[in-house]
């Protein structure tokens, strides 16, 4: 039972390749390593929550590794690992219920926005989310004022990405900071966006190489050329939420 | 030109353009006296709302990835991999990310200390002990500690990285005549280098580090190598891990793990193969002799006492399953046998190694892609000097117990934490009159000293690194200070807040200050020059990434660049002619203690030895249990449903070293006779973050060697005891969730 | 023996229903009527004193401090985490919202349908609907992680040039719970007015002006009493869609996520009965208490009364067992993985016996008991009826709220949740609740006395043959 | 029109009440010129008196309407100011214009119904008025206007019929 309960489901997604940006995940090469987990919490000022938050299920890391475990010894069988950050739907679920457009669509780039300043804390998103990929602030947990460790560590802070405070929802941004600062250099040189150009965090650090991202309107970059493979499929894809993260099942 | 450069003027002297897409700057010999202050001061050279780019080497482990540092306005903003780097090609590990939190981590040493040993190096309230000496006086120390024991009464401890400080201090000893500086880390002795080399030298007449090519193989059997987590160059090993799997688009690679516990490592196996521990050697040696039977050919040497039904059964094998692995490997175009992690760390360790490389040889791959090579020397090195085993350290101890050390100097290494407890450093230090740490951060090593002289943070130095494993190519990493240092932002002018100093530069002024033969053996005017007068011997050489003539040139592109490398395919071949004519005695690993456990210590694959500081390494949930923030110990669900013991019950664990508690994980993927326990928390000192949090593992341990003399550190067999507490293990893992019928376990 | 039939028994006299056991068949003057209501207003013993200070410190306390505390540290104080985003807090809203629906909508269903014996109740339990959508709002508020900015969700013209979205669920509940509360506190309002008057008339000194300000210069002339009465009946059909479009929005705030368990098109009808159920069962509680306590109430409030709540309960309770029914059999035949799950955990996890208690309360113990008139007629038994169906029903909500959403689609992530300081704080706004109770019992009439009045004159005892048949007339 | 004097009776009980206005009707007091104050609310028909005109209904309505417009306005009208897309759900969404339309024309219609009873009684109102305290205890009072030089008649005729007292109203505060 548990292990096939998120295995992704297996479609061909290229009628309903909707959107612009995309990453997918080859869940055969990830080995589960956490780099990417890292990467995305020092390039977005993820904070750390502490011993008893972390293991009440307070972990605000914006991607989390799944594993299932099924069979038993000695035929026992860890399932792929699976890294799942927020799936940028296409239709995303958690945006219509948000009561103040904390939680929008981004029009230009096809991603699921949060505006962390926008937010007053209903949580109703993270509820919404099929994928439970939205984090809250549920401290101050970047104050060092409450965290006087935070005095020296805070040094690392991304300028470019904003300092969320107690009672915020957020979640992975696919590294929006990236998007629009290549973006912006692509502009200046009067050129398209290379592919491959744009490298989040997370796909940056992956020393597997298992996480690819690029543009999915466009059928020649990786991204594309991999989402139409056999082993492509998407997380809940029955939910119809068009998931904008392709997995590639592992373990064949 | 004036005696304070800009680093602009010099960049344009240097000539140096962007390199890659990150504007990389490179440092030259005349950037020492340009100062990178932080954002309250801003240098000319920085721009509101621009980065900076500086390559760089990763200091958190010995594997040398080369790592391109973001800065902003003065400060380090976050490490990217430097694409270039032939270690790493652009990728990093969680560790590396996670080095800025080093760099600014609330707990390290403010400046030279002098303290009564024992004592915190900060208080209860978390603030750092300060500074009460200056520098000045911390060089007369060391100088005077220098000059005025005999040569043979000092000794240097040191990490396991290959570095400018290694080759300065063994310059330094030579000079005095003083014994070579001892290299030690628990990952090395967790890798088990001697006997890797141990047995590379037996079968194949040649030492170093064995190079398993896992990129171009098809087929790999694992003998407990945990090569995706901290084994040799994990982030190298990765790469070939993902090549191995998509190389082919049509035959995907096929991977096979022998090992008693699921290593994360095991975990992407396609075969996991629960093995008795100690039998790895055993089931490698059935192997090949199946193989050649198999074949029809007479058994060479190495086969000769290998009874293939006796294996079977102590090892919990079935024959069945050992001839299909065979007929596999055997049918195999490239297959590869790879033997590391808890495998060597028996009592037969030496001999599991052999019978993998004999397996090697039996397929003909030693020397071939996808096959066994030996990892190539880095440029300026003459050969690789392996960190010291534990009988060595053992022997170093003894040494220090004997009271002919007057004074040791300890650097990159907490020989306090990684060493077991049977290995008695703690009393041995009672016996060394004078101990000076060179720590940055204050750890065990550093408490128990009596002066602590900062070294400064890998992203403060400058250096290199000659890159032992993972890459093809010969390399040099190069690193440079990516940030001046960590300043307080209180008042006008910005303090310095972490007042260390290089030890290189210390140790150069220090041997000026004690004059005779060591100030003439080490005239360089501090740690770049001396740097510098190495990379020399570098100038002209065209089979490189880049060549200069000149040397201030050459220091330029190095520094711009990470590091220099050749581009070509260095790796050895060496003679496999020998290799199957070793006969082995064919024995099952000895045990230490009547336990009835099996008891099997693994590195936590993120947080290894020295993250435990770093809060984000420990929250970062460990790849198979998903466990944060502390020690657990893995029991098989069975085994803990006979001891009546059930998840986060604390039950003690004894050994004949010692024993411990912890916390149970029920683990499904362990043999039920096996228990495991992570490397890495245990700490009662190293900060904030990493003191008072689990257990440490060595304290088991008992100082039992391998034939090569490193540690067999599963070799104890021990028993378990319910104490009737429970501690709430934080797991990221939902338990209700990963199991079937809500946390009823399979 | 006689042929005819069997030798009976005669009716003893305690036997015959006593037409005086009606209060409006019981009529007494005016003038000594409103004597008893002011009397019971102005009794304040010193156990009176001693509770209120109780309630209050505890309000203060639980409430005002444990909520600062909240909103400095932030929602870790809570047991919220992922997934369980929602918790008490909500479970409280849900709880406070069908609380709600004990008055207003009851009062309006009895106003509408013109049951008689709703008279000196409607106003007890209307004043349960002001302050339990009080409890409601601030349990929302509690809720939020940064309550300080609620007033974004109003839509009004800003500097942010940023309008709430009414795409959100929580919109419609804004809008429904703002037009809910408007409504019924003027629901409440009217009916009081006639009363105040009285009250202003018999008051002197400062008491007198401020009855005077309450009572907004009413007299009674024909056009006013015109004027109330038409208002008062597009109140009584209005507030009805509007209490069932409250509670329906509320369940759409769960039944519009895509979550197991959740999404469910039964779920407005669903919440909309256990919001009944809950909220008339505490009527019976408050005029337990108020019977006891209160002066002169055991003239106005009579066991008649407490049948009627009675005979309500046990049709809302089998209503409710349907739609519960109705919502279990779809999920549990229709064998979605998911839901399966879910079923099996809320029933075999570990608060497995939070379902079993769930069913005892909210259908047990009503079926049993309700069914027998002396039973619903006796106050402290319906009193104890209405205080487990109210256990029962914040175990509906509990399950629905935490539990469920412990399961979700992501295993993973599967992370139960424990209550933290919101146990405080739910303790506090009960006190609250209880605190805003005892004031008004001494600040406004309880009793209607103008229609309990005006029942009276229009209820009279007939003879037919040789009984008196209690009479109604409609006079108004 | 000779001077007119505005008296006011108070009887003990809706019988007398309703013989006193008989009464009053044959001494040729208009119903306009007549009004009844009680405590509780009584049927026009059991006091010969004809319907109050009432105004809040259709304010009540006109309330409705106006809270229909600001919803429209609310689900439809800021989407046209401020397009933002969420979950790729509609601009313009029907299933919440009608939610949003019924929450608040009932806002409307209540709040007016409200409003218009206010409006409508002349409410708050804190001037002195005609009025005796009785009259919550269950008297009625008729209040009416006569001519001042017919007052004796009117007062005995009333006293006849049971009146507790026909007295010269005399504005006071409440």
């Amino acid at each position: 039972m548990a292990n096939d309960l998120n295995s992704p489901v297996k479609m061909n997604m290229s009628q309903d390749a909707q959107g612009k940006w995309g990453m997918v995940i080859d869940q055969d090469l990830c080995t589960g390593c956490q780099a990417c987990v890292a990467a995305c919490s020092m390039e977005n000022n993820v904070p750390f929550v502490g011993e008893v938050d972390a293991g009440y299920g307070r972990n605000m890391q914006w991607i989390r590794i799944e594993r299932f475990w099924s069979g038993s010894f000695p035929d026992i069988k860890m399932t792929s690992y699976q890294p799942v950050m927020c799936q940028q739907c296409h239709k995303a679920p958690c945006e219509p219920v948000c009561p103040v457009y904390a939680s929008v669509h981004s029009e230009s780039e096809d991603l699921n926005l949060q505006v962390y300043n926008r937010c007053i804390g209903t949580r109703y998103c993270a509820n919404n989310c099929p994928y439970q990929a939205r984090t809250f602030n549920w401290r101050d947990y970047q104050d060092a004022r409450q965290r006087p460790e935070l005095v020296t560590l805070q040094n690392h802070l991304n300028p470019d990405v904003t300092v969320r405070r107690r009672g915020v929802m957020e979640k992975c941004t696919f590294c929006i900071q990236r998007i629009r600062h290549t973006e912006d250099t692509a502009e200046s040189e009067n050129r398209e966006i290379r592919d491959g150009e744009v490298v989040p965090a997370c796909a940056q650090a992956c020393p597997a190489s298992a996480i690819t991202f690029g543009r999915i309107d466009d059928p020649t970059t990786q991204v594309s050329q991999a989402a139409v493979t056999s082993r492509a499929g998407h997380l809940l894809e029955d939910l119809g939420t068009i998931p904008h993260v392709t997995y590639l099942a592992g373990g064949a | 030109m004036s005696d304070k450069i800009s680093r602009r003027d010099f960049l344009k002297l240097a000539g140096v353009g962007a390199a890659t897409t990150a504007v990389l700057t490179g440092c030259g010999p005349a950037a020492r006296l340009v100062q990178r202050e932080p954002y309250t001061k801003m240098p000319e050279y920085t721009y509101n709302g621009l980065s900076t780019y500086y390559a760089t080497t990763c200091r958190e482990c010995s594997a040398g990835c080369g790592l391109i540092a973001r800065t902003y306005q003065g400060r380090a903003i976050k490490v990217e991999g430097n694409p270039n780097n032939p270690v790493n090609l652009g990728k990093t590990c969680a560790r590396g990310q996670a080095t800025l939190e080093g760099l600014y981590n609330p707990q390290r040493v403010r400046g030279p200390i002098k303290h009564s040993r024992g004592q915190s190096l900060y208080g209860s309230d978390n603030q750092n002990v300060e500074s009460n000496m200056s520098w000045d006086d911390a060089i007369q120390v060391v100088a005077d500690a220098l000059s005025k024991n005999q040569p043979n009464e000092i000794a240097f401890l040191m990490g396991m990285a290959p570095d400018h400080l290694f080759d300065l201090i063994t310059d330094l000893t030579k000079a005095i005549n003083a014994p070579a500086p001892i290299r030690f880390g628990a990952l090395g002795m967790f890798e088990a280098r001697t006997t890797l080399m141990q047995a590379a030298n037996d079968l194949l007449g040649q030492s170093g580090l064995p190079f398993f090519d896992i990129g171009n193989a098809d087929l790999v059997f694992s003998f407990g190598a945990n090569f995706l987590e901290t084994w040799l160059s994990p982030v190298a090993q990765t790469r070939g891990y993902s090549s191995l799997r998509r190389r082919n688009p049509n035959q995907r690679g096929y991977f096979v793990q022998f090992e008693a516990r699921m290593s994360q490592t095991g975990a992407k196996a396609d075969e996991w193969i629960p093995i008795t521990p100690g039998t790895e050697g055993l089931v490698a040696l059935a192997l090949g002799s199946l193989m050649v039977t198999a074949s029809g050919a007479s058994l060479p040497a190495a086969y000769s006492n290998v009874d293939v039904n006796s294996i079977a059964n102590v090892s919990g094998v079935t024959l069945d399953t050992l001839k299909r692995l065979a007929n596999m490997f055997a049918g195999s175009a490239h297959p590869l046998a790879i033997s590391g992690g808890a495998a060597l760390g028996q009592s037969n360790g030496l001999q599991t190694a052999e019978a993998v490389l004999t397996l090697n040889a039996l397929v003909n791959n030693i020397g071939k892609d996808g096959g066994v090579f030996l990892s190539p020397l880095a440029p300026l090195a003459d050969e690789y000097h392996r960190p010291a085993s534990i009988r060595e350290m053992d022997d170093f101890v003894a040494k220090l117990q004997s009271g002919s050390i007057k004074v040791l100097f300890v650097h990159g290494v907490n020989p306090l934490f990684e060493l077991p407890k049977s290995i008695a450093l703690r009393d041995a230090f009672k016996n060394v009159p004078q101990i000076v740490s060179f720590a940055t951060f204050p750890d065990e090593t550093a408490v128990q000293a009596d002066y602590i002289f900062p070294d400064k943070h890998g992203l403060e130095s400058w250096g290199y690194q000659k890159v032992a494993a993972g890459a093809g190519s010969s390399t040099l990493s190069g690193a440079q200070p990516v940030v001046s240092g960590v300043y307080t932002a209180d008042g006008a002018v910005p303090q310095i807040f972490y007042d260390a100093r290089a030890t290189a530069d210390v140790l150069l002024a220090a041997a000026q200050k004690a004059g005779g033969t060591l100030a003439s053996a080490l005239k360089f005017k501090d740690e770049l020059e001396y740097i510098q007068s190495q990379l020399k011997g570098l100038l002209g050489n065209t089979d490189g990434f880049f060549s200069a003539a000149e040397i201030n040139t050459f220091t330029a592109y190095f520094q711009q660049n990470g590091g220099w490398w050749k581009t070509s395919d260095d790796r050895v071949a060496p003679s496999a002619s020998n290799a199957l004519n070793k006969t082995f005695n064919a024995t099952p690993a000895q045990f230490v203690g009547d336990g009835e456990l099996y008891f099997v210590p693994f590195v936590e694959p993120v947080m290894a030895e020295a993250g435990a500081n770093k809060p984000w390494l420990q929250e970062i949930p460990d790849p198979t249990t998903t466990v944060v923030w502390n020690s657990w110990v893995e029991i098989n669900p069975d085994t803990a449903a006979q001891l009546g013991v059930d998840n986060d019950d604390v039950v003690l664990i004894s050994s004949d070293a010692g024993s411990v508690e912890a916390s149970v994980y029920k683990y499904p993927a362990i043999r039920p006779d096996t228990i495991a326990m992570p490397f890495g928390q245990g700490h009662t000192a190293y900060g904030q973050f990493a003191q008072g949090r689990g257990v440490n593992p060595f304290d088991l341990l008992s100082n039992a060697t391998n034939e090569a003399g490193d540690l067999a550190f599963a070799s104890m067999k021990v028993s378990i005891k319910k104490t009737g507490k429970k501690r709430q293990l934080s797991r990221l893992e939902g338990v209700i969730g990963v199991y079937e019928n809500f946390g009823q376990q399979p | 023996m006689s042929a005819i039939a069997k030798a009976l028994p005669r009716l003893r006299p305690e036997e015959m229903e006593d037409p005086k056991e009606h209060l409006m068949h019981d009529p007494m003057p005016r003038g000594d009527m409103n004597t008893m209501v002011l009397d019971s207003m102005h009794t304040a013993t010193w156990k009176y004193w001693t509770v209120v200070t109780i309630l209050a410190f505890i309000v203060v306390t639980c409430l005002g401090y444990a909520w600062y505390y909240l909103i400095m540290q932030g929602l870790g104080v809570s047991g919220d985490d992922r997934p369980v985003y929602w918790g008490v807090f909500l479970v409280n809203f849900v709880y406070w919202i069908g609380i709600s629906h004990s008055g207003t909508l009851t009062s309006a269903i009895l106003r509408v349908l013109k049951i008689e014996s709703r008279r000196p109740f409607t106003r007890v339990a209307e004043l349960m609907t002001a302050f339990a959508i009080v409890n409601a709002g601030l349990s929302v508020f509690m809720h939020m992680g940064r309550v300080w900015l609620a007033y974004w969700m109003i839509p009004y013209p800003n500097e942010r040039t940023i309008w709430p979205d009414f795409h959100s669920p929580l919109m419609w509940d804004f809008m429904a719970i703002t037009t809910y509360l408007i409504c019924s506190s003027l629901y409440l309002f009217l009916p009081l007015i006639p009363d105040l008057a009285m009250v202003r008339d018999r008051s002197k000194g400062w008491v007198k002006t401020f009855y005077k300000i309450l009572a907004i210069g009413f007299r009674g002339t024909e056009g006013e009493w015109k004027n109330l009465h038409l208002a008062m009946n597009i109140f009584a059909f209005a507030i009805i869609p509007v209490a069932f479009s409250v509670h329906t929005i509320v369940a759409w705030d769960f039944a519009m996520a895509i979550r197991p368990g959740w999404s469910s098109s039964v779920f407005g009808p669903y919440f909309v009965s256990g919001a009944l159920l809950s909220g008339v069962a505490a009527v019976p509680i408050v005029l337990f208490l108020v019977r006891s306590t209160m002066k002169n109430m055991k003239y106005f409030l009579r066991p008649e009364h407490f049948d009627t709540v009675g005979k309500m309960l046990l049709i809302i309770s089998m209503i409710w067992a349907y739609f519960y029914f109705n919502d279990y059999i779809v999920s549990w035949y229709g064998g979605d993985k998911w839901e399966k799950i879910l079923n099996l955990f809320v029933q075999t996890g570990p608060q497995w016996w939070l379902w079993y208690l769930m069913l005892f309360c909210n259908i047990v113990v009503p079926w049993s008991i309700l069914w027998r008139k002396k039973w619903r007629q006796t106050p402290w038994l319906m009193a104890l009826v209405g205080i487990l169906i109210n256990v029962g029903m914040y175990t509906e909500r509990y399950i629905i709220v935490p539990e469920m959403l412990t399961i979700n689609r992501m295993p993973f992530t599967w992370h139960s949740y424990i209550p933290r300081v919101e146990i405080i704080l739910t303790i506090g706004t009960f006190a609250l609740f209880l605190l805003l109770y005892f004031a008004a019992s001494r600040i406004l009439p309880l009793i209607p006395a103008w229609e309990v009045q005006e029942g009276q004159e229009g209820h009279i005892l007939r003879k037919i043959g040789k009984a008196r048949i209690p009479t109604i007339s409609e006079i108004d | 029109m000779s001077v007119s004097n505005t008296l006011l009776a108070v009887f003990e009980d809706i019988e007398p009440a309703a013989d006193g206005i008989h009464k009053l009707h044959e001494l040729g007091v208009a119903d306009e010129n007549m009004n009844v104050i009680s405590g509780i609310p009584i049927r026009p028909a059991i006091l010969e008196r004809p319907s109050a005109v009432t105004r809040v209904g259709q304010i009540a309505l006109a309330g409705a309407f106006l809270g229909l417009l600001l919803a429209v306005f609310f689900v439809w009208g800021i989407p046209y100011l401020f397009p933002l897309d969420a979950g790729g759900q509609p601009v313009y969404p029907w299933p919440q214009l009608l939610i949003i339309i019924f929450e608040m024309t009932m806002l409307g219609l209540m709040g007016f119904a409200f409003l218009g009873m206010l409006v409508d009684s002349g409410f708050p109102s804190y001037t002195p008025k005609e009025y005796v305290p009785d009259i919550s205890d269950g008297r009625i009072a008729v209040l009416f206007s006569c001519p001042k030089d017919e007052q004796k008649k009117f007062v005995d005729a009333l006293t006849k019929l049971g009146a507790k007292s026909v007295e010269p109203a005399e504005a006071r505060q409440l």
